[in-house]
């Protein structure tokens, strides 16, 4: 077999090359003989066309990413911004939070269980390689429709992988979503967030500084699997001597990885490490890239020493392959043997290939030969930027236009009844335990509040009870209503999710899903929903830390609705404080906070009963989430509150069933006077949020509220001893029906 | 009163496992899986988890590891031992406690708060509570479902050995609802469920599981 | 060097779950005529020749399956 | 009625983590000469003689391997 050297590739200008099988423009290949002023060897072109990949480099977003820093609002409990594996955020007492959302959803379609599995063990080394200690996952999951049949292929296997990964590695399951809707069918959105917790002097960086370092590759061996899945169009690969195809899945190996975390908390401990990197998408042409152009400039790598688990790997397809629980570290030679000797205790193989140097360039060796020679800043951070074209889709305002108002809307008392179980039945509002008891959420033992509340609460720190709450949140209907809004009422959520249960809202991270960036339709969605998401951010006060996009999620010319999906950290100074989503004291007093408005635009309820979607997505109002959520956060401090739960899809009617199913506590619920009923029960406004206060805190509370100028009603009493939801003049709904038909539609479907 | 938690490659409850420790009031020492000494502790507790990712059947793997020769051992001389989940598969595969833990009848992982009733309170583990006392701890598994032959069972029944028996619906196919069980000595205990997730109220469905590691420590003082 | 198989299936009286799933999922794909599946684990190991009969029986027996619950067989 | 076995393994390009955890295993328990390990399914299905071949290939293809990942054998 023949290597393509860089003697051989001066020599040999004019040999053509398979650019375009592996997803790179014309200009693109030209720009590449333009850096090198030659034509790139096979090995380079590989490291070329996934570092170039839309995936990796982020070509078609970046010019828009840029809002994020630009409008990024001032604080100082950003540690860490967009452009490492994660960003970090201070959370006091000398504690730093890492936190990264990311997307796996076309492995997800192809292979469910891997797909979703490798996408959960992605995101905990961009957060281990901070230096943190991963603590918990979360999972954003968007699919077809529940009784379509691929839907009962990809679901079952999603949420086996998810949780066998999760669970493997000991983090706690503490929350996400699970959508369904027409649109995923042929992509379902398989979004996993992880959150670590660190020293703020701990923090690890992705540099490969000090010539003379030694360049470590460790954790598993490097197979053929994954090879291609980082360039979205590279799925011929070298077809070297009619070798069959690689397979473009990745398989885990969550105890590889379990251990890989332990080991790389020892070295961090010991300090032996002057850079790390995870290898995820590109493997190693992004970690040696990346090293490189972040440090001193220069590395030389032997590829010969990469340990393989197929020996019949060819340099391009070592350098492109995405095998999982891999690792790079810098390690300066004085602490080589320490570091190889904790390895060696956690049974992780560790090999040194390679070298850090001043030269500038990247230089790999491979049987002797010299097969690439570049500068690494062109292949990791210099790659091509488009100016995609932007146009809003055709229908847009026609979609505006229609908003439904003539829907038939049910009118008197056991028409609602009837509506509310419906909702609550439908497969978006349903009970979602099916999914997520397969998830371990007690391990580490710091759970303080996770699924089904609007959270997840983590204590950090057992001596203080400092801790830490995280939501994600997205709405497609409401984003292909409107992207701009749609982004921030994301946002908006996430927000009012954190600050429900009483935690500070301090930063953000966000997944952007979206179709082909090549369609000037979805170009206009995803440019109008970067946009209101970094004046929401700046408006609100939260920064965007990082994040992740997903584009070419199609089938065919069809995209999936918009789909921002937005992840919030907050900090609470005591987590004993938090409050709790469910109705719990006898007597206490329910107040609505908030306006409620005749707003349906989007709504589950036009979804559910009508199919419709049409009109606009509810009003944002970022100042009044503010006001709201310092009256929820202030009041937990306080311990007025008993319980909170924020309104959202469903609004107030959902809002009550849920808070009355947590723990079986029956509510007697009186409209305010002159309300619509219909509108009272079922908008889906923002801003607000339904409280149960005890009896002895009532004043407190509502003269904080008149104090803040929050808009409060009390709507009704909780009423432990008769288990019901009771609306009063308009219906009686018993729990246990309520439950039966909430809880059915998941396990119904699959089994 | 020293009390060791084993950590194998992939144990994942030993952090929650040596709290549990330290809230029942005792020291917890860490063992390492590949050393063979016990470091002189009064007793062990074999956690929950993946040990070796459970790859090939639970708990056997981590049953050929140096440590498990001294636990072994040492179970056998009266030293107290809570074999948790993983642990209790341990304790199976080691033969130190009869019968295996097969796949979930539902073939699904489950985690849940369940409901339990304590059917021997005479075990070294088990002394806080009353016979007959219902708890509820979490349970977490894959591969929870009790079995021994039917000789066995009986044995354990009429011996008194099935020291807690789920309630509430069987959640995983366990024969005769069996959720822990006690060698013939009582010093041994493998439990499915997670006494170790039900030592705080902040952070587990109450306190119910402390008992297991207070009783310990009654027992030794 | 030789390929040696070992395959373990639990014995037959310890329920097999996933068998039953299966058989449940025949029948809803119309596939009839399967009237019982058991499932089990195929293992396939390279030896050296120097590997005697009686080392490959005791670590079937010891490792790869649990003499409690499965049975195994091996072929050389 | 006839005995039909099933072996199914993972592709030879898949990392097989099962097979590489028992090879580390084999070290610490001693035993030696045995280089690789792969684990797969063995399923073993009691079918009527009704059954044809195309239907078992297609089943084993659908239901009890999947085919992005792993490879099957039948034995008649
Ligand atoms: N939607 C986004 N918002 C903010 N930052 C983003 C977004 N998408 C990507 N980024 C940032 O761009 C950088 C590169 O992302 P990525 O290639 O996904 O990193 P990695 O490969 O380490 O996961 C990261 O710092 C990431 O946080
Ligand atoms: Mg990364």
């Amino acid at each position: 077999m023949s290597i393509d050297t860089v003697e051989n590739a001066a020599n040999t200008p004019d040999q053509p090359q398979p650019f375009a099988e592996l997803g790179m423009k014309e200009d693109e290949y030209a720009r590449v003989r333009e850096i090198l002023g030659r034509r790139p060897t096979s090995s380079e072109l590989a490291i070329y066309s996934v570092m170039w990949s839309e995936h990796c480099s982020y070509k078609s977003s970046r010019a828009h990413l840029k809002q994020f820093g630009d409008k990024a609002p001032q604080t100082a409990a950003l540690l860490v911004g967009p452009g490492e594996n994660a960003g970090v955020v201070d959370v006091g007492e000398g504690w730093a939070v890492t936190f990264k959302i990311e997307s796996h959803n076309h492995p997800s379609y192809v292979e469910p269980h891997q797909g979703a599995a490798t996408g959960v063990g992605g995101i905990v080394r961009d957060i281990l390689t901070m230096g943190a200690r991963p603590v918990a996952v979360m999972d954003s999951l968007r699919f077809g429709r529940i009784d379509a049949p691929d839907t009962a292929r990809v679901l079952p296997g999603v949420v086996t992988g998810i949780g066998s990964y999760g669970n493997c590695l000991g983090l706690p399951n503490v929350g996400g979503e699970v959508y369904f809707d027409e649109s995923y069918a042929g992509n379902p959105l398989v979004n996993a967030l992880c959150v670590g917790v660190m020293r703020t002097d701990g923090i690890k960086l992705a540099k490969a500084d000090g010539p003379g370092n030694k360049v470590v590759l460790f954790g598993a061996r490097t197979g053929g699997d994954g090879i291609g899945g980082a360039s979205v169009l590279a799925s011929a690969t070298f077809e070297t001597e009619g070798k069959t195809k690689r397979p473009s899945v990745q398989v885990g190996d969550p105890f590889a990885e379990k251990v890989l975390i332990e080991c790389c908390l020892e070295i961090f401990a010991a300090d032996l490490v002057v850079g790390i990197q995870d290898l995820g998408a590109a493997g190693l042409s992004c970690a040696t890239t990346e090293l490189a152009a972040a440090g001193t400039g220069g590395m030389d790598v032997d590829l010969d020493l990469a340990p393989l688990r197929d020996p019949t790997l060819v340099p391009e397809e070592i350098l492109m392959s995405e095998s999982q629980e891999r690792m790079m570290a810098v390690v300066t030679p004085e602490h080589l043997d320490e570091f190889l000797a904790v390895c060696a205790k956690w049974d992780v193989n560790a090999t040194v290939i390679g070298t850090v140097t001043d030269t500038g360039r990247l230089r790999m060796r491979w049987h002797g030969e010299q097969i690439v020679d570049l500068p690494p800043r062109t292949a990791a951070h210099e790659g091509p930027v488009y100016e995609r074209p932007i146009e809003k889709p055709y229908d847009q305002d026609a979609l505006n236009e229609h908003d439904g108002h003539d829907l038939p809307r049910p009118r008197n008392g056991s028409a609602m009844r009837a509506t509310l179980l419906r909702l609550a039945a439908g497969p978006n509002l349903a009970d979602k335990s099916w999914i997520t008891d397969q998830y371990d959420r007690f391990v580490m033992g710091n759970t303080v509040l996770a699924q089904p509340e609007d959270a997840g609460v983590l204590r950090l720190d057992e001596s203080t009870c400092r801790g830490i709450a995280l939501s994600t949140d997205g709405n497609g209907r409401y984003t292909r209503l409107d992207p701009y809004a749609g982004a921030q009422l994301a946002l908006a959520e996430a927000y009012r999710n954190v600050a429900t249960t009483g935690a500070r809202p301090l930063a953000v991270t966000n997944c952007l899903n979206f179709g082909s960036p090549e369609d000037p339709a979805v170009m206009w969605q995803f440019t109008e929903a970067v946009r209101g998401l970094a004046d929401g951010c700046l408006t609100l006060g939260v920064p965007v830390t990082g994040g992740n996009v997903s584009f070419y999620n199609q089938t065919g010319s069809t995209p999936i609705l918009p789909t921002p999906v937005i992840g919030m950290l907050g900090v609470i100074d005591d987590v004993a404080k938090r409050t709790p989503q469910g109705f719990r004291t006898d007597a206490a007093v329910v107040y609505l906070l908030g306006d409620t408005r005749d707003e349906f635009g989007g709504s589950e309820w036009a979804h559910v009963v009508h199919g419709y979607l049409g009109g606009q997505p509810p009003t944002v109002d970022l100042a009044r989430e503010q006001l709201l959520a310092g009256v929820l956060i202030d009041a937990a401090r306080d311990g007025l509150l008993d319980s909170a739960h924020d309104l959202a899809e469903g609004g107030l009617a959902q809002a009550l069933v849920e808070s009355c199913l947590r723990r079986d506590a029956g509510v007697r619920i009186d409209l305010p006077d002159g309300a619509d009923p219909f509108v009272a029960l079922f908008s889906e406004s923002t801003g607000r949020a339904l409280v149960s206060v005890a009896r002895s805190e009532e004043v407190r509370f509502t003269d904080l509220c008149a104090e803040r100028g929050l808009p409060v009603a009390r709507i009704g009493v909780v009423d432990l001893l008769t288990p019901a939801l009771e609306v009063h003049d308009l219906f009686n709904l018993p729990l246990r029906e309520l439950r039966t038909a909430w809880a059915a539609t998941i396990p119904h479907q699959f089994g | 009163m020293r009390v060791g938690v084993v950590t194998f490659p992939g144990s994942l409850d030993d952090r929650d496992a040596a709290r549990a420790v330290r809230i029942a009031g005792a020291e917890s020492v860490a063992l390492w899986h590949a050393d063979p000494s016990l470091h002189e502790v009064d007793a062990v507790v074999l956690p929950g988890g993946f040990s070796y990712g459970d790859y090939l059947r639970c708990g056997a793997i981590a049953r050929f590891a140096p440590v498990m020769e001294s636990v072994i051992a040492a179970a056998n001389d009266g030293l107290p031992v809570l074999g948790i989940c993983n642990g209790f598969q341990v304790l199976c595969e080691s033969h130190l406690l009869p019968g295996a833990l097969i796949r979930n009848d539902h073939r699904k992982f489950v985690c849940k708060e369940q409901l339990l009733r304590v059917d021997n309170a005479a075990t070294a583990w088990t002394t806080e509570y009353r016979e007959g006392q219902e708890i509820v701890i979490p349970l977490k598994n894959g591969e929870g479902g009790y079995v021994a032959d039917e000789h066995t069972l009986d044995e354990l029944e009429a011996e008194g050995r099935v020291v807690v028996r789920y309630l509430n619906g069987n959640p995983n196919g366990s024969q005769r609802d069996i959720a822990g069980i006690c060698n013939a000595a009582g010093n041994v205990v493998g439990l499915m469920p997670h006494p170790e997730h039900a030592v705080e109220a902040l952070t587990g469905p109450g306190t119910d599981g402390l008992g297991f590691f207070l009783s310990l420590v009654g027992v030794l003082a | 060097m030789a390929r040696v198989v070992v395959d373990v299936v639990l014995k037959p009286e310890i329920l097999d779950p996933q068998g039953q799933a299966i058989v449940g999922a025949l029948g809803r794909l119309g596939v009839h005529g399967v009237t019982d599946v058991r499932q089990g684990k195929h293992f396939e190991l390279d030896v050296d020749d120097s590997v005697d009969d009686e080392t490959l029986g005791r670590l079937a027996d010891t490792l790869l399956a649990n003499p409690v619950i499965e049975n195994f067989t091996i072929r050389r």
